[in-house]
């Protein structure tokens, strides 16, 4: 069983691996995205109080939800690596911190977009908005500290604690609502409304939200494999596949 | 326990050996509060609106400016290594950095930041709570501190990289620090502000030591 | 006592050694030899539980390495471990309580004496010359005797004859009592030993 | 000259080698201008009022967390020795430190402070003069740092003393580099302002340098 | 070449040594002895120009130490001078650069592997074994033969012994070319020189 799994987890067998699955991910990120984005933007009714700007949800929840999934997912990756140590977790962490950055900023964004017709102002200091830019920071620092050491097998282990301790922010993000009074929309919003328009606005949400995480792993792999490329370059089998 | 009070006093002669570490903190802090009223004006109002922030802001760059040397002296000399190779468990070595950090950079800055608070006109509910708030809050600062120092321990850039990684997580403390003095401004319970830092304690003083420890053998190896 | 079994270290993607075996039971030097850069620091900081070796274990009284072994072991690595802002003797000082060594202040301040460093005893550690900082680091050893393992790497590095021979007496004085040492050095030496290994790491 | 590109480019290649340190400013800089908002309030109004406040002091940060290790990582591993004993004038050694530093640190600021203003609402007049003073003032931050941080090598708890020494040096910088863009938001014209930073960076160009060298060779004697 | 008079060092309010003169002519080997903490060091800091004497002076050729000075001189001091961010190889570029050494890609490279170094021409410095670092900062030697005057403190250090050989030769045939060598050393050591002086330091 130990063995098998350490087999799994070495970068030489995930390589291909990863190659062959790559395109199928791009696939579905497409197929979901495109129903999603119609249902979403053609499909589902002018809301009556927001007019058509509330449309921003169907951009700003996946990436909101994203954001924090990935977080996580990434924290579990170091983690791994932090305990079994495993060469493949600390590259797979590093593959997913850029794009869990990039959704972290999409949800601050359009959340700011969303907030100036709704709110009047695009930004608040409430503590929804604040721990998600906390994330932002946190995803960028642990790129950052990734890259200020000049070994990898360092830069894992220290990016992995660093990881792992950001963890705390995430349920912060998640019960903030809950936790404080704030301008930021509770959970289920949607759920409460007339259930024809909560119909076609949460499949177009979930619809959006596959996309996403299909989306991810895709950008995840492709960019894991070339990190791969990068550290083992010296390896037997990297020299042996490239030719040379 | 004789380890730990062994390793703070350690820490605590280095620093009183300079006749001065605990000097610097306060004029320090003295000098940053001055200069945020020269930046932003002085109107007495204005003022009286930013005493808090301005204070908390001041006590984490006193924390910040003194956290790469935490571990780098005793790596670069060796020091370290003993520690870690020493019966003494290295939690217990980190919680002794931590302590000592926090009675030389957060404990004086709590004690002399109700004089401050006078200086910008705070009221005297506000400034008791300007104390509390600040001795609840600033070992936080110690506890999540040590962990980001041992963690760029041996990364080049370390100070503004320390920065970069902290602030962040000093920005709640700051926020509820801050927060508890304005809301008793403006006349609103702040219980709820403290409660919020006393969480925030918990958590770090259950992480931050823990991840400190980790980084330093991740430093060692 | 101490063992090491499969024992292999790998540095920035290198093998250094790998399946390095070793059995050391007291009365026994051994010495660790090798060209420059060919992993006998690494091997020691192994031994002494700071670098997680790349396969393989160590083992003590034949269980894995603990705090106690903080007890039972001393380490002198290349970093000579003495603070600048401490003087001599409040670094030794420093370093009897930190391993909770049993001695007075009669014996540190002969271990200082041994050293040839009661005039500088007072000094802050910063002013003191290559060698003398050497001595400092060494001086623990004369309050040693009671640890049974030794791990020294490049002991002699730095010291004047002297203090070459008086770290040679401190060593044989604990082999003869039945102690362990384990120590790396370019320069020849001689200390009398009951038994003797030698590890030959290629470059 | 050639002797001063050479070590120039030693400092940014060692400091690029990590693919980050002028990043890691950016970002630093980033969140602290965020913090700052934090800790005082959202008030569109005030934000204006405190933006070039906040700029400048962020600016002020990032050039003195970087400054311990100005010369200390080369006075630790004996390359500050070597530096001496070259052919080089130790001016020139100096020189091309500050230069280094400011490249590293004054100049990404100053480029990306106007980012920051735009987001504390600065009309484009107050924008372009937030640069302008930036790119004045940065440097006297390098300048008068490197002074500093010669004189402290050696000491323990360097980062705050040196906070100590340098804070009060860097208060007038403050004063007219952020004075000069309130000046222009309330109507007036910041030519004294700028003239007066003009006349500081022209000092301290002349007295930064010759104190580090002195310093330095008192620091390795 | 190089004359000093009436040469005395202080440290701490302490005289290490006064009164005292030496004078070096080109094919001259001057070794320093003494035990730690003697002075040692010191003294060829003086030589240097890093430290100013509490009395006496040095000359080079007859004048007072200036810029032109480090062109002609070469000082390897206990710290090795080798920065850890940067390669084995860019350190010894910045060397070349800094002293303004005439030498090419080609013998940079002959040089670092004279050293043994060539496998880790790429590797950052913080990496390297303690006798790596010491050797990557000796590497050198081998394109100094136009310099004048060698300043050598504990060159041997941290070596071993294939490299205290190569920094024996490097220095004999300097000396042979007309050179001048001042070194300090607690270890033995064999160096062929054309004429040899002895500076003995007392504790
Ligand atoms: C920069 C500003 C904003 C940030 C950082 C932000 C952040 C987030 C985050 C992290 C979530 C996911 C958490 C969860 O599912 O409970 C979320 C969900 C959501 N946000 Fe925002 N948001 C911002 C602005 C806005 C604005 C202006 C609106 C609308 C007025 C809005 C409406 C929503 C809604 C409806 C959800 C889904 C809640 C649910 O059903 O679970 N957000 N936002
Ligand atoms: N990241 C890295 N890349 C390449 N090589 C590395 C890396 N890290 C360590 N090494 C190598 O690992 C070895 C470490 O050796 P170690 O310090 O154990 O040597 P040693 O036998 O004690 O040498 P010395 O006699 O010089 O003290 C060196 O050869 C060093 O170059
Ligand atoms: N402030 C001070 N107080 C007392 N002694 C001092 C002070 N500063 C320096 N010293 C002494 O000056 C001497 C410096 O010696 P130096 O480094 O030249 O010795 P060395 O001969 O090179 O020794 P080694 O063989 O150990 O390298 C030491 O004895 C040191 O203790
Ligand atoms: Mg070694
Ligand atoms: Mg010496």
């Amino acid at each position: 069983m130990a063995i098998d799994w350490f087999r799994f987890g070495s970068p030489q067998a995930f390589f291909p691996v990863a190659g062959k699955m790559v395109p199928w991910f791009a696939f579905l990120a497409v197929a979901f995205a495109l129903p999603g984005l119609y249902l979403g933007f053609f499909v589902a009714p002018t809301d009556a109080t927001q007019g058509e700007s509330y449309r921003i949800i169907f951009i700003h929840v996946p990436a909101a939800w994203m954001s924090m999934f990935l977080y996580l997912v990434m924290a579990g990756w170091a983690g791994l690596g932090l305990v079994l140590n495993t060469r493949l977790s600390g590259m797979m962490a590093s593959a997913i911190a850029p794009t869990g950055a990039m959704f972290t900023f999409v949800a601050l964004w359009s959340g700011a977009l969303w907030g100036k017709p709704t709110w009047g102002t695009w930004w608040v200091w409430d503590a929804r908005l604040t721990s998600e830019l906390i994330l932002l920071f946190l995803y960028l620092g642990f790129i950052a500290l990734k890259a200020a050491f000049a070994d990898p097998q360092r830069a894992d282990r220290a990016g992995a604690i660093l990881a792992l301790l950001g963890a705390v922010n995430v349920p912060i993000i998640y019960f903030s609502v809950q936790w404080w009074n704030t301008l930021h929309q509770g959970a289920s919003v949607s759920l409460t409304r007339a259930p024809s328009m909560a119909a076609t606005m949460l499949a177009a949400m979930l619809l959006m939200a596959l996309a996403a995480w299909m989306y991810s792993i895709a950008v995840a792999l492709a960019r894991v494999r070339s990190i791969i490329l990068e550290r083992e370059r010296d390896m037997a089998w990297v020299r042996m596949s490239a030719g040379t | 326990m004789a380890g730990f009070a062994l390793l703070v006093r350690r820490d605590l002669r280095l620093a009183l050996r300079r006749r001065g570490d605990i000097v610097n903190v306060l004029v320090f802090f003295v000098i940053v509060a001055s200069l945020f009223a020269l930046g932003v004006g002085p109107e007495p109002n204005q003022l009286r609106a930013m005493a808090a922030g301005v204070v908390w802001v001041a006590a984490l760059l006193a924390a910040m400016l003194s956290l790469p040397r935490l571990f780098a002296a005793d790596l670069a000399d060796g020091t370290l290594e003993q520690l870690l190779v020493s019966p003494q468990p290295v939690l217990v070595v980190v919680a002794a950095k931590i302590a000592a950090h926090w009675l030389l950079t957060g404990l004086p800055l709590a004690l002399v930041a109700p004089l401050i608070g006078l200086q910008y006109h705070l009221p005297a509910n506000a400034l008791g709570l300007l104390l509390v708030s600040l001795l609840i809050g600033t070992p936080v600062l110690s506890l999540l501190g040590a962990a980001g120092a041992a963690l760029v321990l041996g990364a080049r850039g370390a100070g503004v990289l320390l920065g970069l990684l902290l602030l962040p997580l000093y920005v709640p403390v700051l926020v509820f620090g801050a927060g508890a003095v304005t809301a008793a401004l403006a006349g609103i319970d702040p219980g709820a502000h403290l409660s919020l830092l006393g969480a925030f304690l918990a958590v770090s003083s259950l992480v931050g030591p823990w991840a400190a420890c980790a980084a330093l053998r991740v430093a060692l190896d | 006592m101490l063992e090491a079994t499969a024992l292999a270290c790998e540095r920035g993607g290198l093998r250094l050694f790998s399946d390095l075996d070793l059995a050391l039971e007291g009365g026994s030097l051994l010495r660790v030899r090798g060209p420059n850069g060919s992993g006998k620091t690494s091997l020691l900081r192994i031994l002494a539980g700071l670098t997680r070796p790349a396969a393989g274990s160590v083992r003590w009284r034949g269980r894995a390495l603990d705090e106690e072994y903080g007890r039972e072991m001393l380490f002198i690595g290349h970093a000579a471990a003495v603070s600048d802002d401490l003087t001599v003797l409040e670094n030794l000082e420093f370093t009897v309580d930190l391993f909770q060594m049993t001695t007075n202040q009669h014996r540190n301040r002969e271990a200082l004496e041994l050293f040839g460093l009661e005039r500088v005893a007072q000094v802050p550690a910063r002013y003191l010359s290559q060698g003398q900082r050497r001595r400092a680091a060494l001086a623990r050893l004369a309050l040693s005797r009671a640890v049974p393992l030794w791990l020294l790497d490049e002991p002699f590095a730095a010291l004047d004859s002297d203090a070459v021979e008086r770290v040679s007496e401190l060593a044989a004085a604990h082999l003869a009592a039945g102690g362990m040492l384990v120590l790396t050095s370019h320069q020849e030496f001689s200390i009398a030993a009951p038994a003797t290994q030698l590890i030959e790491l290629e470059g």
